[in-house]
């Protein structure tokens, strides 16, 4: 993908700093407001998308490469889990500790806020990666994924 | 009061109409257009049915769909369907379809009525959520708390289809130099 | 005809025959594809409608609301119920991965074949 | 409640070594790595598992949501499950070690462990879960995995196979989840236990008889019933051969099998309508599935008509215990039915996973799969060639082997509840199973070896331990799962658990 035109290169510059701003506010409160991990997710990786096509996947691939991409997706599960194993040892698998009602604040609900931030860098990191592979897969030839061994 | 009802008709009959132009348009890029439409209209049934977050989720949802499947349809040459049609798939799939709305009319009159669900479980979810877990938004509640262990392997299905993406998009997937056959 | 309050449910069947009626009968990888997102549409669109009640008020609790106990009362009496929305939401993101894995095995069908035509395609035996 | 508490490590092992492992992607020595953690999680699994066993049934609510406080979801581990996460994790344990060396002939064997540990966590979900859409979301996961796995090789045999598989899933999973949503709006519950019941108390409403129609047609797709079985015969070929082991073996009795038997016997109310449906479904797999395999000389796709025609054995007991139940007939004659089922889902999981693993090792060492291009194997193949073996004596119904006694029960089973026709089926289609093995026995094993076999080695240590496993099981089950203390531990408490219908309910929510 080389990019395309110069007004959108300008648009997209301007545009895809609030989008990401908008996905960080739409994960952090999610337990106050609609939205929520996956939903900020996908609009982070919606801004990724959106630089991939407008200037190519070189750009977004120097902001996050692929072998990035899959370590922050392994790493969001992983944290998710943790979030549910800390409960798991504390009493019950997934028991939401530090909960306080009613108190309308970003810390107010426990484990809620912490899942939602883990889950949205995990699909963040899981489409972006998941799109580079298939929006590439042609112009490289065969292959798009790199192997081991 | 606001009556939703004849506007959610018109969005499903909407929703209809454009799923079968989707489906029996020949030109691949107009199915994938229609096909986002559809989706459009769908999360305008959420945001009309009281589900904000289902709304906002569909359109993002939507769009990242609808960008992979046009760079999937237009970065091919194969873009339209010569359309052959084949009569006894085409006649087997009306009479089950058939039999299955003749079944569902049957089988919906001792529905729950639209409008008025039982509520059995989730009424306390509503009443409590904000008292239990401090999160005022009830369905992110129900989503990581109440049935967190449901969302673990919600982000479990997304994990697994990406590397699942991963493993089917290598460039080989055998080593062929590995000596298969000792004597071919 | 079957009764007003019944009848949304039975669309949402006839988007589901819709959709497979496209994934048993198309021969279009594509085609079979969009059947599969229309049988998903389906079957999200019958859960939000299960899950609708009265004046459909979001289920999210605002400030201005915990403070006011009478249209507290109201709004929990009114709300829509909170748990299919919890359930589309997961079913939207299984529906999403299965896309991703279906179109990353149809582009490689296409890489081998050259087209997304079943009936060129098709080897294996029934 | 001590022992309950390990439930959730039964999901929590396999998703975090799953999790774990594509970091290693690329690094040095990353291939060394996967397998020791995978070989690591899948024993730590059959510890657990085995822990389990004994100890009466456990119940536990994640999140501490019980129906004390707000009901959530519950984890709960009866007979049944612990029958089935046994089956899960001793083959997956054996499939491991026999992977290691197999998929060294694959590129990305990290990513491969990784899926495969996401498949076990998805069917242990399945079988521990007391929650309807809780199963749904188990059961995505292990088929997500499973289409993936299908497609492991690249080539576009298995890339065909595994589009199908991804297609016929799909629907199966909407068919599913649409039968949830019918429930839901019927009775407002989604724990099978509350479900239960509520349909004990008010009986099923017709839109409820719905969601059961849909849940027979989702599972029996999952299942590989016979109407239903399309992607069976390309799916399980294709894949690699421990991944044919663990689908023929593992996958569709977890998602397909267990899941019917625990709807109709302990959520729904007992009836005879769905009892004959199952009875019609199984002896017509049992009957089409071993006919498809006599002309076969694929062997790997004879394999997977087999597996077909085997899981029928399985439905049809169980729609015959289920007949016998709902008429009110005697316990004895529907405990002997549902025993000879489960005790013939256990012996099929344990030879029909030799098999595959028996055929992935002469593929191995020679190269094909085709039967006629085979023949005096055994002379090379000393290992192989005896596992072999033993797993076709099983599944041919050979004494003293597993698989005898097991139809031998179901047959007996079928006469006395009644249906001699069906007693009568179930011995031609055994006759046929065994022509058919005479026939593998013969073209592969027996006879001349072919000039450009000559050099054939055995395959490597670790492989034939995981086949090792399994031969002993297969010969060791025949005996010891009939009359043993172990058949008390196991046998029983699995066969109670679908015996007793209503108690269901009670165990899972008296706490």
């Amino acid at each position: 993908m080389r990019g395309m035109s110069l007004i959108v290169k300008t648009v997209t510059r301007l545009v895809a700093e609030f989008i990401t701003i908008f996905a960080v506010y739409i994960v952090l409160f999610g337990h106050l407001t609609p939205g929520g991990g996956f939903t900020g997710g996908v609009i982070l990786a919606c801004s990724f998308v959106l630089l991939t096509l407008a200037f190519g996947k070189d750009f977004s691939l120097h902001i996050l490469s692929k072998r990035a991409a899959g370590i922050w997706d392994s790493v969001g599960a992983l944290a998710f889990l943790i979030v549910a194993l800390i409960g798991y040892k504390a009493g019950a698998f997934f028991l939401n500790l530090w909960a306080k009602p009613a108190t309308f604040t970003l810390k107010s609900a426990g484990i809620i806020p912490i899942a939602n931030i883990a889950i949205g860098v995990k699909v963040a990191a899981a489409l972006f990666g998941g799109f580079i592979a298939l929006a590439v897969f042609r112009r490289h030839g065969p292959g798009g994924y790199e192997e081991d061994e | 009061m606001f009556d939703a009802l004849p506007h959610i008709y018109t969005l499903i009959f909407l929703m209809i109409v454009g799923s079968v132009i989707a489906i029996e348009t020949r030109d691949l890029l107009s199915t994938v257009i229609s096909i986002g439409a559809v989706g459009f209209l769908l999360s305008l049934v959420y945001l009309m049915l009281g589900a904000p977050d289902l709304a906002i989720t569909q359109v993002v949802v939507e769009i990242i769909v609808l960008v992979t499947l046009i760079r999937l349809t237009v970065t091919r040459d194969d873009t339209t369907v010569d359309e052959h049609r084949d009569v006894f798939a085409l006649g087997s799939g009306l009479v089950f379809g058939g039999l299955l709305l003749a079944a569902s009319i049957y089988c919906f009159q001792d529905a729950v009525a639209f409008g008025s669900p039982l509520m059995t479980v989730s009424q306390g979810y509503l009443d409590k959520s904000l008292q239990l877990t401090g999160a005022a938004n009830v369905v992110m509640a129900i989503l990581l708390d109440f049935r967190a262990y449901d969302t673990l392997g919600e982000a479990t299905v997304i994990f697994t289809a990406i590397l699942g993406a991963y493993v089917v998009l290598r460039k080989i997937g055998r080593k062929h130099d590995a000596g298969d056959v000792p004597h071919s | 005809m079957m009764p007003r309050e019944f009848l949304p449910y039975f669309l949402a069947m006839v988007l589901l025959v819709i959709g497979l009626y496209a994934v048993m009968g198309k021969k279009n990888l594509v085609k079979i594809i969009i059947g599969v997102i229309v049988m998903e549409y389906a079957i999200n669109l019958f859960l939000v409608l299960v899950g609708y009640r009265g004046t459909g008020d979001a289920p999210i609790v605002t400030k201005e609301l915990n403070q006011n106990p009478e249209a507290l009362k109201a709004f929990l009496a009114n709300a829509v119920d909170p748990l299919p929305q919890a359930l589309i939401l997961t079913s939207i993101v299984i529906g999403l991965a299965t896309l991703v894995l279906m179109i990353a095995i149809a582009i490689r069908i296409y890489e081998k074949y050259g087209t997304f035509d079943v009936s060129k395609i098709r080897k294996l035996r029934g | 409640m001590s022992q309950a508490a390990s439930l959730p490590l039964l999901v929590a092992i396999p998703l975090g070594t799953a999790f774990i492992l594509p970091v290693f992607h690329r690094m040095k020595r990353s291939a060394a790595v996967a397998d020791f953690i995978s070989a690591t999680a899948a024993g730590a699994l059959l510890i657990i598992t085995i822990s389990l066993l004994g100890v009466d049934r456990q119940v536990y609510w994640a999140g501490n949501w019980n129906p004390a406080r707000l009901i959530g979801i519950a984890l709960y581990a009866d007979g049944l499950s612990k029958l089935l996460l046994l089956i899960i994790n001793l083959v997956s344990l054996a499939v491991v070690l026999f992977s290691i060396q197999y998929m060294a002939r694959y590129t990305s064997r990290i990513l491969y462990f990784s899926l495969f540990m996401l498949m076990i966590a998805g069917m242990n979900g399945v079988v521990i879960t007391g929650d309807m859409f809780n199963l749904f979301v188990f059961l995505e996961i292990a088929s997500i995995a499973s289409y993936a796995l299908v497609a492991f090789g690249c080539e576009s045999e298995e890339l065909e196979a595994s589009f199908k598989y991804l297609i016929l899933g799909s629907i199966a999973s909407t068919f599913v989840l649409f039968g949830i949503g019918i429930l839901y709006n019927q009775t407002g519950f989604l724990n099978m236990a509350q479900l239960s019941e509520h349909f004990q108390v008010a009986g099923m409403s017709r839109a409820a008889i719905m969601a059961a129609c849909f849940f027979i047609v989702g599972f029996g797709l999952k299942g590989a019933m016979v109407p239903f079985h399309a992607w069976l015969p390309d799916a399980h070929p294709s894949a690699p051969a421990p991944i044919s082991a663990m689908l023929s073996g593992v996958l569709i009795k977890a998602l397909g099998i267990y899941a019917l038997a625990r709807l109709f016997l302990n959520v729904f109310p007992v009836s005879n309508a769905f009892a004959v449906v199952l009875m019609l479904l199984g002896a017509v797999s049992m009957l089409i599935g071993v006919l498809m395999a006599v002309g076969q000389w694929d062997f790997k796709r004879l394999l997977a008509y087999h597996s077909i025609s085997q899981m029928g054995y399985v439905v049809l007991a169980l729609g015959i215990g289920l007949g016998v139940v709902s008429r009110g007939g005697s316990d004895i004659v529907a405990g002997l039915a549902l025993f000879g089922a489960l005790f013939h889902l256990f012996n099929h999981s344990a030879f029909k996973s030799l098999l595959f693993l028996s055929s992935g090792s002469i593929e191995y060492a020679t190269g094909t799969r085709q039967l006629k291009e085979m023949g005096g194997l055994r002379k090379r193949m000393p290992v192989t060639g005896v596992c072999c073996r033993i797993a076709s004596f099983s599944i041919a119904g050979i004494p003293p082997f597993n698989g005898f006694f097991s139809k031998l029960v179901i047959i007996i089973a079928a006469f006395q509840a009644g249906h001699p026709w069906l007693a009568a089926l179930a011995v031609l289609v055994a006759f046929l199973t065994l022509v058919s093995f005479l026939k593998v026995q013969t073209y592969a094993l027996d006879g001349e070896l072919p000039e450009r076999y000559r050099n054939v080695k055995e395959v490597p240590a670790a492989m034939g331990l995981g086949m090792a496993i399994l031969a002993v099981v297969c010969v060791a089950a025949g005996i010891l799962f009939l009359r043993s203390p172990l058949a008390g531990m196991i046998m029983e408490p699995a066969r109670d658990a679908l015996l007793k219908t209503s108690d269901y309910a009670r165990l899972v929510l008296g706490g």
